[in-house]
């Protein structure tokens, strides 16, 4: 399957070739020979995953991973060394397909978009890096090739949020989801060294073979009072949340939300935030090793998951409210990850889930995104006060957007229902305490969503008198249509007989105690927001009223961005950066600046030795013999 | 010999440091000259008694003394010329006038 | 006379043709010519070298030659190159190349500018072929002191202050430098042996005496980590740096401070690693330091060149830092570090030079929005700020990598930690980068006069795409020029151990 | 000369008075004719002290060149820098206590030198004729000195050369 | 008295005899030509007549000879330390040419020329010394006629002032020395310096006092620190011309007798003038440097740049060795061309425009490149800089230092370089980066003085990359023992 060495390189010839010619290339050609190499990526995608599923099984019934490709790149040490390749396995295979699917959707769709935006062909070249970087990254065969990819999409995404470079709010965003997600790389790549000097290898093939290579390298060693391995992979996941923008290094995504939407809807819902996901998935075998360590990742992927959902409750901007559902949801997959404990198919149920909710949940989310790009494009604003009654106006939008609403809320015969499904029974069989805490998320999530559609398209009609809003232009809504196709069939292929969590197929089977608690929280969740919003009404902004403080407090998303803000700028700037500038400039400098000075001076006091008269001179001569000769006589004799 | 030879030398001191004494104080350029004049020959007493009291095979320091005589006037004449063009110059041979290069 | 010979002597020759050159025309031309000739001769110089090591030929220094210079002293001019002297070299060839055409308009007297400019290329030269110590000492203090004129003639704001205090500093390390040097050299043979100044003799001999070698280590890590901005020595960079003109601070920033680096551990390790392992901790600190104080420094600085010069405190400091782990990969990555804070800093500096020139300010409150007006410089100087907070396919991030890599093999805490530390200097890094970012080429522009100016012209387009090319090509394929440096460095890690 | 013991201690303090308090009043009065005159006294009673240790040539020559040429030439240019009577100025009293200061350091490090070195005790003694002196200036054997003899000429010469080139008016 | 005698005398004191015969020669020509011949030819003539001097008698053979029972001694490292300084007297006399020739000095040429040569003489005497009274002539004759150059000019100027300071220094300082001659004397019951390097007794307190008496006679001409009060004023006062002779050949013969004088007759107890020297010279660099920072008449400022220069030289002193010896004598000749250079701008432009501050050679260079070049040449080789030759002699008389074990002083040393680099560069800068209204105008060299500022700066491009006169030199040195 050596062909797949294209999947990657087809999109970093169109990044160089986009990049490189930039203006010179008219964006019409641009936006196409962009979408071009991305169908032919796709093609190539679903080749691939055809050819991987359908290869046969071995003894153990397991599909056997391959690495069609890999080259040394650079050596660092006789063990260590960063190779480039390709590992293809199921969970790889599932994300090639994701990621050239939604990425060929939002290629597509941005042709629409974008239609006359300013720097048009630069738009598509960072698409295609991104695409390269987001392909790079799921099928990289070490944990050290994923972070070269790792990186490489932070940038894409530092790229394109500030894609409108000349709106200040865009560079500020871009800046912070950068540096956020850098500052969780630090963890990332400190748990890479850790990891890598006790395993002696980045290889991931040999690192979840000898997943215990770790503990009994590292016997003994603890830090804080944890194990070596522990602070490893624990720092490890530091990277992953950060990508995965788990609480508290979620602040980046909202403010994301400034770039164009298509972009959100590839890079900030479908595919790179749930890196963070894919690579405790990828290292899973190693995570459990470490109880202590999945334990955190449930517990923070829990505590985000509710977090972000009741913040998602009172958002207003359209796409802010779909930022935090995206943060609430990939908590879900976290915490499904969290709560499979080993590689036992059952108790591991969560791994697979996961990765189920994954691949679902980027199509829904994706298509989620595009609408409310269509819905903007449409009416110019993000706001859900200049909203309202669209469903007139954009049939295609609305029903494509109520698919996906009701996806996400777990309504079954829709894709989400059967991934949420897994999850709960997952971590229901782990902890029943979490088992109830995610099923109020699961019921939060199904207000919100709703909310947020009879806010779009319900609420009131639109005052039109100005400008009608309309609906998108084909290359926009095909991607709609094709993507809510996905989100209503996608529950229904047989995930688990593809992944699992130690590749052996597994039958998923509904459990429908589960299941019927979680659709009964939904629908109830969904009737909730029906009653509240579905006409214009006061009953909302009484409630917001009755509840000012959680209101307020949830607005401004529990004041943690205000948090950071005063970590950065008044510790880390006011109390850090400043004062060592100054003590750089006025101490260091200073001190060498004053042996210049203090020679100066010197210099000056001492001029009255040479007096001009001659008895002076020969004064100091004589004394100057004098005290030698006494000194010499003291010394020396 | 019945003087012992430090005595000598200790009066050869004197004369010399009262020589440095002067050179040190006196404001007119030829008193300074005098005092040099005191120490030259301060050392010319050295080397006499030295000579005489500890090395009477040889007149080394006899000899000595007579260069030192003819360089010292060498000296004067020298210091005494300068001494006039500097007269020519300020119209004094005031030592303290000389000082207008310094620090 | 042996081949390397030429690194020195097409530079004189070009001095010559300088001298003779009479209009602005004739003297680009003679530079472009000779700077050519330069890179073309370090490109062979490489190739030959691989192509030698390929046929198998191990040993330590290829192409050497020696002449006896000073007898008495048994001085020798001595050449001879490893892998690390050849990506020097490189670095060297590349830059005055993509220097020359950054001072393409260089005004007043453009001539004694290319003057001075070649005779400190002569210096870095001649100390990267030498092996002789007393040579290499020579050619360091040869590099340091054009400098002075070149910032104090053509620089700009406060120039003679920074010129004064630079070159002041800078001798001041090689005061110490000088010190260490005797001191070697009448130690460097056993009881009755004869006094060498060859570096491989010395090593080999290795007769330092231990109680020596805990002198002389520091006399010469400190002399040459001043050239390098060790802290709290790097005081000369920030003023200096902002004060010279762009090729001066390109060569500056980036071959410069490298003979720092260079020297620190062709001198100071190589020579003495008793000394190198018993003292490494106080230095290790000291960098250590530096190069997260330096990146938190260039977060509040206002001008480009300030944020550039401390970001190269934090970057050079990582070299020395690397060095002073001493073992193969974290020395690997120190050289590598070397080469791409060279080139990327030279990037940067030429960009500033070239923004400078237009604006007439360097303060990045008083700029913005330049990406809508020059985008070719700023598009540039994106790549520059990404190479420079270590993105994957540019320079940074391998060199970088190899450093990080390499310091966690030691098995101590106190290693561990202070790499750590280190490693936080990425994420600051980042911070100072993109804030520098977000205001100068982001945003709104600040003044509307700017929108008249307009973007690179064809040699400066040629002087900032060679460097992205080169920094792009390691970053891209590292493998080859990590093999180079770390199979010379066998040698030197063996005497350690 | 043959003196008695007694009468030769007798000269010697005599000399040595008059050399100390001459040398005293020498850089201590303010009329620099005086001055000069003290000097005369001094110089005359250094000779009288090579005399009394038989060097008769030394004491001759720095008679005749100190007390009769140097002497002569001093009082001429007094004569011509000052007026008659005329008294110099005193430095500052901080000035002169330094100067005394320096001095008598200066004298006190000497004598401690002198006074602590062990002086060899010699008896034998050897009165070199005036022939011997002749001989040994224009001698090329050890102790001879026609070398210094010849040098010293060129000096004189030179000096000379210099003195006129400066006190002359042109 | 045999008549071989005579004929050793001519064959070993060659280089002082022919330099009478020089100086009577000059005289009579002085005394005979037409003055309009002198105009043209007088400089050429001094010239050429000592660069016969050097070619025919200061060509350093190979054996130690001694005359007159040790009196004088004639070694191969004094014959060549006797070529330095008449290459040095020849390059003054170069630059000295314009200034001679004016209408205010042309009357008193014969005496300039003669009285140099004189005193060049006395310095012969003191190089050659084996005694201490040749020794004292050879002092008193290089200093007493320099007195009257120093107060030569006779229209306007300080001259007279630094003539007198001169004098009343060096006589104050003669007297020191002989009461420090007279003390040994005392003890040793000889002059000889064999005699009394055999004879003395170290450890005492007289020869200690000696000791530190003599060390006063000769460091006041080498202006170490304290001895040094007078320089500043006599070079600032003094003609250019001078102030070049007394800062190089005069300073350089006295190191060398220092040198020669210390390791010959106080080789009983190197650590007690060790000891001495070692605050001296951290005295005479720091102090030197200390004043030399805040100069602004470029005289004065050489002469405290040559007095910290003076420190660095006594380095090869301390040395005690024959490397120490070659490295001085290095360091003379280098800092011969390197000062000279310096001294023979200032002098064209004194001569020329009367101005000898730093402020007047702002943008110099933008009106005379190649002075400025040359002067930029000498300071970057007084500073140590390399490629130019005061780098290589610097580093050798570290070396030297080093060798013998004083890696202390020689960082103190190294430390005052920065010092020493700073004001030399502000020379630089004032010439090169400083800005001027009104430059000094483009000066035109006359042939003798640019002359001679070639050769200083041939010399000083070459004497470091050319190898062979250290070599050389350390060769002449190893005949010397220890």
């Amino acid at each position: 399957m050596e062909y797949t060495v294209f999947i990657l390189a087809l999109p970093l010839a169109m990044f160089l070739l986009l990049g490189l010619l930039d203006s010179k290339l008219k964006p019409r050609v641009a936006g196409i020979l962009g979408t071009m190499g991305m169908t032919v990526c796709t093609a190539l995608a679903y080749l691939t995953a055809y050819q991987f599923f359908t290869q046969p099984r071995n003894a153990e019934g397991v599909i056997p991973s391959q690495v069609p490709f890999n080259v040394e790149w650079l050596r660092f040490t006789e063990h260590l060394h960063i190779d480039l390749g390709i590992y293809l396995d199921p969970i790889s295979v599932m994300m090639l397909v994701v990621i050239t699917t939604v990425s060929l959707m939002v290629h597509i769709y941005s042709l629409g978009y974008m239609h006359g935006e300013k720097g048009f062909q630069r738009y598509y070249a960072f698409l295609s890096l991104f695409s390269m970087s987001m392909l790079g990254l799921v099928v990289a065969t070490n944990i050290f090739q994923m972070y070269i990819f790792w990186e490489l999409v932070g940038v894409s995404s530092f790229l394109l949020i500030g894609f409108y470079y000349t709106k200040p709010s865009a560079v500020a965003a871009s800046k912070k989801a950068f540096i956020v997600t850098r500052f969780a790389d630090l963890g990332f790549l400190i748990g890479i060294l850790i990891l890598s000097f006790f395993t002696k290898t980045f290889d991931f093939a040999t690192l979840t073979a000898n997943p215990t290579a770790i503990i009994s390298e590292s016997a003994g060693a603890t830090f804080l009072g944890c194990s070596v391995a522990s602070w490893a992979l624990a720092l490890i996941f530091m990277g992953g949340a950060g990508k995965s923008a788990m609480f508290p290094l979620h602040i980046w995504l909202p403010d994301a939300m400034e770039g164009p939407t298509p972009v959100s809807a590839l890079i900030h819902a479908a595919t790179m935030v749930v890196a963070g996901v894919y690579l405790v998935a990828r290292l899973f075998p190693v995570y459990c090793v470490t109880p202590e360590v999945l334990d955190l990742i449930t517990t923070v992927g829990a505590i985000t998951a509710l977090y972000a959902a009741i913040v998602a409750c009172v958002q207003t901007d359209i796409k802010r409210v779909l930022a935090f559902s995206t943060i609430s949801q990939i908590a879900f997959m976290i915490v499904a990850l969290g709560v499979a404990s080993d590689t036992n198919l059952h108790t591991g149920l969560g791994y697979m889930a996961s990765m189920f909710h994954l691949f679902t949940h980027a199509m829904f989310k994706a298509l989620l995104f595009l609408g409310a790009g269509a819905i903007i494009h449409a009416v110019h604003s993000n706001e859900m006060a200049d909203m309202g009654g669209l469903r007139k106006y954009m049939p295609i939008t609305h029903i494509t957007f109520l698919i996906a609403c009701l996806a996400i809320a777990g309504i079954p015969p829709f894709s989400g229902f059967f991934s949420k499904d897994e999850i709960l029974t997952a971590v229901m069989e782990k902890s029943t305490f979490w088992g109830v805490w995610m099923t109020v998320v699961a019921g939060l999530t199904a207000f919100y969503m709703f909310r947020l559609y009879f806010r779009i398209f319900w609420w009131k009609d639109t005052d039109c008198s100005h400008h009608t809003p309309h609906e998108a232009p084909a290359t926009m809504t095909l991607p709609l249509i094709f993507l809510a196709l996905v989100t209503c069939v996608a529950g229904f292929i047989p995930f688990g007989e593809l992944v699992s969590v130690n590749g052996e197929p597994y039958h998923i089977h509904l459990n429908w105690s589960v299941a019927t608690t979680s659709i009964i929280v939904a629908v109830c969740a969904i009737l909730l927001a029906t009653w509240l919003y579905m006409k214009e009404n006061k009953k909302p902004t009484a409630m917001a009223n009755a509840t000012r403080t959680l209101h307020t407090a949830a607005y401004r998303r529990f004041y943690i961005d205000e948090i950071y803000l005063f970590v950065t700028h008044k510790i880390i700037f006011g109390l850090i950066s400043r004062p060592i500038a100054w003590f750089d400039r006025h101490i260091i400098d200073g001190t060498m600046d004053m042996f210049a000075h203090v020679t100066q001076w010197v210099s000056a006091r001492i001029k009255g030795l040479q007096s001009g008269s001659i008895q002076a001179y020969v004064w100091i001569l004589i004394v100057g013999t004098l005290l030698i000769a006494t000194l010499t006589i003291c010394y020396c004799l | 010999m019945e003087t012992p030879m430090i005595y000598y030398i200790v009066l050869s001191l004197v004369m010399f440091f009262a020589g440095v004494y002067g050179f040190i104080t006196r404001k007119n350029m030829l008193m300074m000259l005098i005092s040099i004049e005191l120490m030259l020959n301060a050392v010319d007493i050295n080397f006499a008694v030295f000579n005489r009291f500890l090395f009477p095979g040889q007149m080394e320091g006899m000899i000595f003394s007579i260069f030192a005589i003819a360089i010292a006037a060498a000296e004067t004449a020298i210091a005494i010329a300068i001494i006039i063009n500097i007269y020519r110059h300020i119209s004094n041979i005031d030592a303290d006038n000389l000082d207008d290069m310094k620090y | 006379m042996n081949f390397l010979s030429l690194f020195v002597l097409i530079p004189i020759l070009m001095m010559a043709g300088l001298a003779i050159a009479r209009d602005m025309k004739q003297i680009r031309t003679v530079a472009v010519t000779f700077s050519t000739l330069q890179l073309g001769l370090a490109i062979y110089t490489a190739i030959k070298y691989m192509a030698e090591r390929a046929a198998g030929n191990a040993e330590e220094m290829l192409f050497q030659a020696s002449t006896i210079w000073y007898e008495p002293l048994n001085i020798h001019y001595a050449v001879g190159v490893d892998g690390i002297s050849i990506v020097m070299l490189l670095l060297t060839a590349i830059i005055v190349f993509a220097g020359v055409f950054a001072s393409w308009k260089i005004e007043p007297l453009s001539k004694e500018f290319f003057l001075w400019l070649t005779l400190l290329s002569i210096g870095v030269y001649g100390f990267f072929i030498s092996i002789d110590l007393f040579t290499m000492f020579m050619f360091y203090e040869v590099a340091l002191i054009p400098m002075y004129l070149l910032i104090g003639v053509w620089g700009s704001g406060k120039k003679n202050y920074s010129a004064m205090k630079l070159t002041l500093m800078l001798m001041g390390g090689s005061a110490l430098l000088m010190l260490g040097i005797l001191g070697i050299y009448y130690h460097s043979a056993p009881e009755g042996g004869a006094l060498t100044m060859n570096i491989l003799e010395i090593a080999h001999n290795n007769a330092i005496p231990h109680e020596w070698q805990y002198y002389l280590f520091p006399l010469t890590f400190v002399g040459f980590g001043i050239l390098g901005a060790m802290f709290p020595f790097h005081t000369w960079s920030p003023d200096g740096h902002a004060s010279a003109p762009t090729a001066v601070s390109m060569l500056h920033a980036g071959v410069l401070m490298k003979l720092g680096g260079y020297g620190c551990f062709r001198v100071a390790i190589y020579l003495m690693p008793f000394a190198a392992q018993e003292l490494s901790w106080i230095f290790l600190i000291l960098t250590g330091v530096s190069v997260v104080y330096g990146a938190f420094s260039a977060c509040v600085q206002t001008d480009l060149k300030y944020i550039n010069a401390y970001s190269s405190v934090s970057h050079c400091g990582l070299v020395l830092f690397a060095i002073l782990m001493l073992n193969n990969t974290a020395m690997t990555g120190a050289v590598m570090q070397m080469l791409s804070h060279g080139l990327m800093t030279a990037l940067f500096f030429a960009l500033i030079g070239m923004i400078y020139g237009r604006t007439h300010t360097r303060d990045i409150r008083e700029m913005g929005g330049l990406m809508q007006i020059m985008p070719f410089l700023s598009v540039c100087y994106v790549i520059a700020g990404l190479a420079s907070l270590g993105l994957p396919g540019l320079s940074g991030f391998v060199a970088e990598m190899t450093i990080f890599v390499g310091s966690f093999q030691h098995t101590d805490t106190f290693h561990r930690v202070f790499t750590i530390v280190a490693c936080c200097s990425i994420v600051i890094t980042a911070v100072y980068i993109l804030r520098v970012v977000g205001k100068l080429l982001y945003g709104a522009v600040q003044d509307e006069h700017h929108r008249q100016l307009t973007d690179a012209t064809w040699w400066e387009r040629l002087s900032a795409v060679t460097l992205i090319i080169c920094v792009a090509a390691i970053g891209c394929l590292p493998g080859w020029i990590s093999n180079l440096i770390s199979n010379s460095l066998n040698a030197i890690v063996e005497r350690l151990s | 000369m043959e003196l008695l013991p007694l009468a030769q201690q007798a000269i010697f303090y005599l000399l040595a008075i008059v050399i100390v308090v001459c040398s005293i009043l020498a850089v201590t009065t303010r009329r620099i004719l005086r001055a000069a005159t003290y000097l005369l006294f001094v110089l005359l009673s250094t000779a009288g002290i090579y005399f009394m240790l038989d060097y008769t040539f030394l004491g001759s020559v720095q008679i005749a060149v100190y007390a009769g040429g140097i002497l002569v030439l001093f009082v001429f240019s007094i004569l011509l820098t000052s007026k008659p009577g005329e008294c110099t100025e005193e430095k500052s009293i901080k000035q002169r206590i330094l100067g005394l200061v320096a001095a008598i350091a200066g004298a006190a490090v000497c004598a401690y030198a002198l006074f602590t070195y062990k002086w060899p005790e010699i008896e034998t003694q050897e009165i070199q004729s005036i022939n011997d002196i002749g001989h040994a200036l224009i001698g090329m054997d050890k102790f001879q000195y026609l070398l210094p003899f010849e040098a010293v000429s060129v000096l004189l010469l030179a000096c000379i050369i210099g003195a006129i080139m400066i006190a002359r008016k042109r | 008295m045999d008549l071989s005698q005579y004929s050793l005398i001519w064959e070993y004191m060659q280089p002082e005899l022919l330099l009478l015969v020089a100086t009577i020669l000059l005289f009579f020509v002085d005394l005979f030509a037409s003055p309009r011949f002198l105009d043209k030819w007088f400089s050429g003539i001094a010239c050429v007549l000592l660069a016969v001097v050097t070619a025919l008698s200061c060509i350093p053979g190979s054996e130690t000879n001694t005359l007159f029972a040790g009196m004088f001694i004639n070694t191969p490292m004094t014959t060549a330390m006797k070529m330095v300084l008449n290459i040095g007297t020849i390059l003054v006399l170069l630059q000295s040419h314009a200034w001679i020739n004016s209408e205010a000095c042309r009357v008193r040429r014969g005496e300039f020329y003669e009285l140099m040569f004189f005193t060049l003489f006395g310095m012969y005497l003191m190089i050659s010394a084996g005694h201490f009274l040749i020794f004292f002539i050879g002092l008193e004759t290089a200093s007493l006629p320099i007195a009257a150059l120093v107060a030569f000019n006779k229209q306007g100027g300080k001259s007279y002032e630094s003539g007198a300071k001169y004098l009343f220094n060096a006589v104050f300082s003669s007297a020191i020395f002989l009461m420090g001659i007279s003390f040994i004397y005392g003890i040793s019951g000889s002059l000889y310096f064999d005699d009394i390097a055999a004879t003395a007794s170290a450890n005492t307190a007289l020869f200690v006092v000696a000791l530190a008496f003599i060390i006063t006679g000769i460091g006041f001409k080498l202006s170490l620190v304290p001895f040094h009060l007078w320089t500043a004023d006599v070079y600032q006062g003094g003609p250019t011309a001078v102030t070049a002779y007394l800062s190089v050949i005069s300073k350089g013969a006295a190191a060398f007798a220092f040198i020669w004088v210390l390791f010959k007759t106080f080789s009983p107890a190197p650590e007690v003038w060790q000891g001495i020297l070692y605050v001296l010279i951290i005295l005479t660099i720091t102090l030197g440097n200390l004043f030399a920072i805040r100069q602004k008449d470029l005289k004065r400022f050489l002469a405290f740049s040559s007095i910290s220069q003076a420190g660095y030289i006594m380095l090869g002193v301390m040395a005690y060795s024959a490397q120490g010896l070659t490295a001085l004598v290095y360091y003379i000749l280098v800092y011969i061309f390197s000062n000279l250079a310096a001294f023979g701008v200032i002098a064209t432009i004194e001569h020329k425009t009367g101005k000898v501050g730093m402020d007047d050679y702002n943008g110099l260079y933008k009106t005379n490149p190649k002075l400025s070049l040359a002067m930029m040449l000498a300071m970057f080789s007084l500073a140590g800089i390399p490629p130019f030759a005061g780098f290589f002699s610097k580093f050798f008389i570290f070396a030297s230092a080093v060798n013998s074990g004083y890696y202390v002083l020689v960082f103190i040393a190294l430390l005052n370089t920065i010092i020493s680099l700073y004001y030399y560069l502000l020379v630089v800068k004032a010439m090169f980066i400083n800005a001027n209204e009104n430059p000094i105008e483009t000066i035109k060299t006359g042939c003798y003085g640019r002359t001679g500022l070639v050769v200083c700066v041939a010399g000083i491009l070459l004497l470091g990359l050319a190898s062979c006169v250290y070599g050389y030199l350390s060769g002449l040195s190893l005949t010397v023992g220890f």
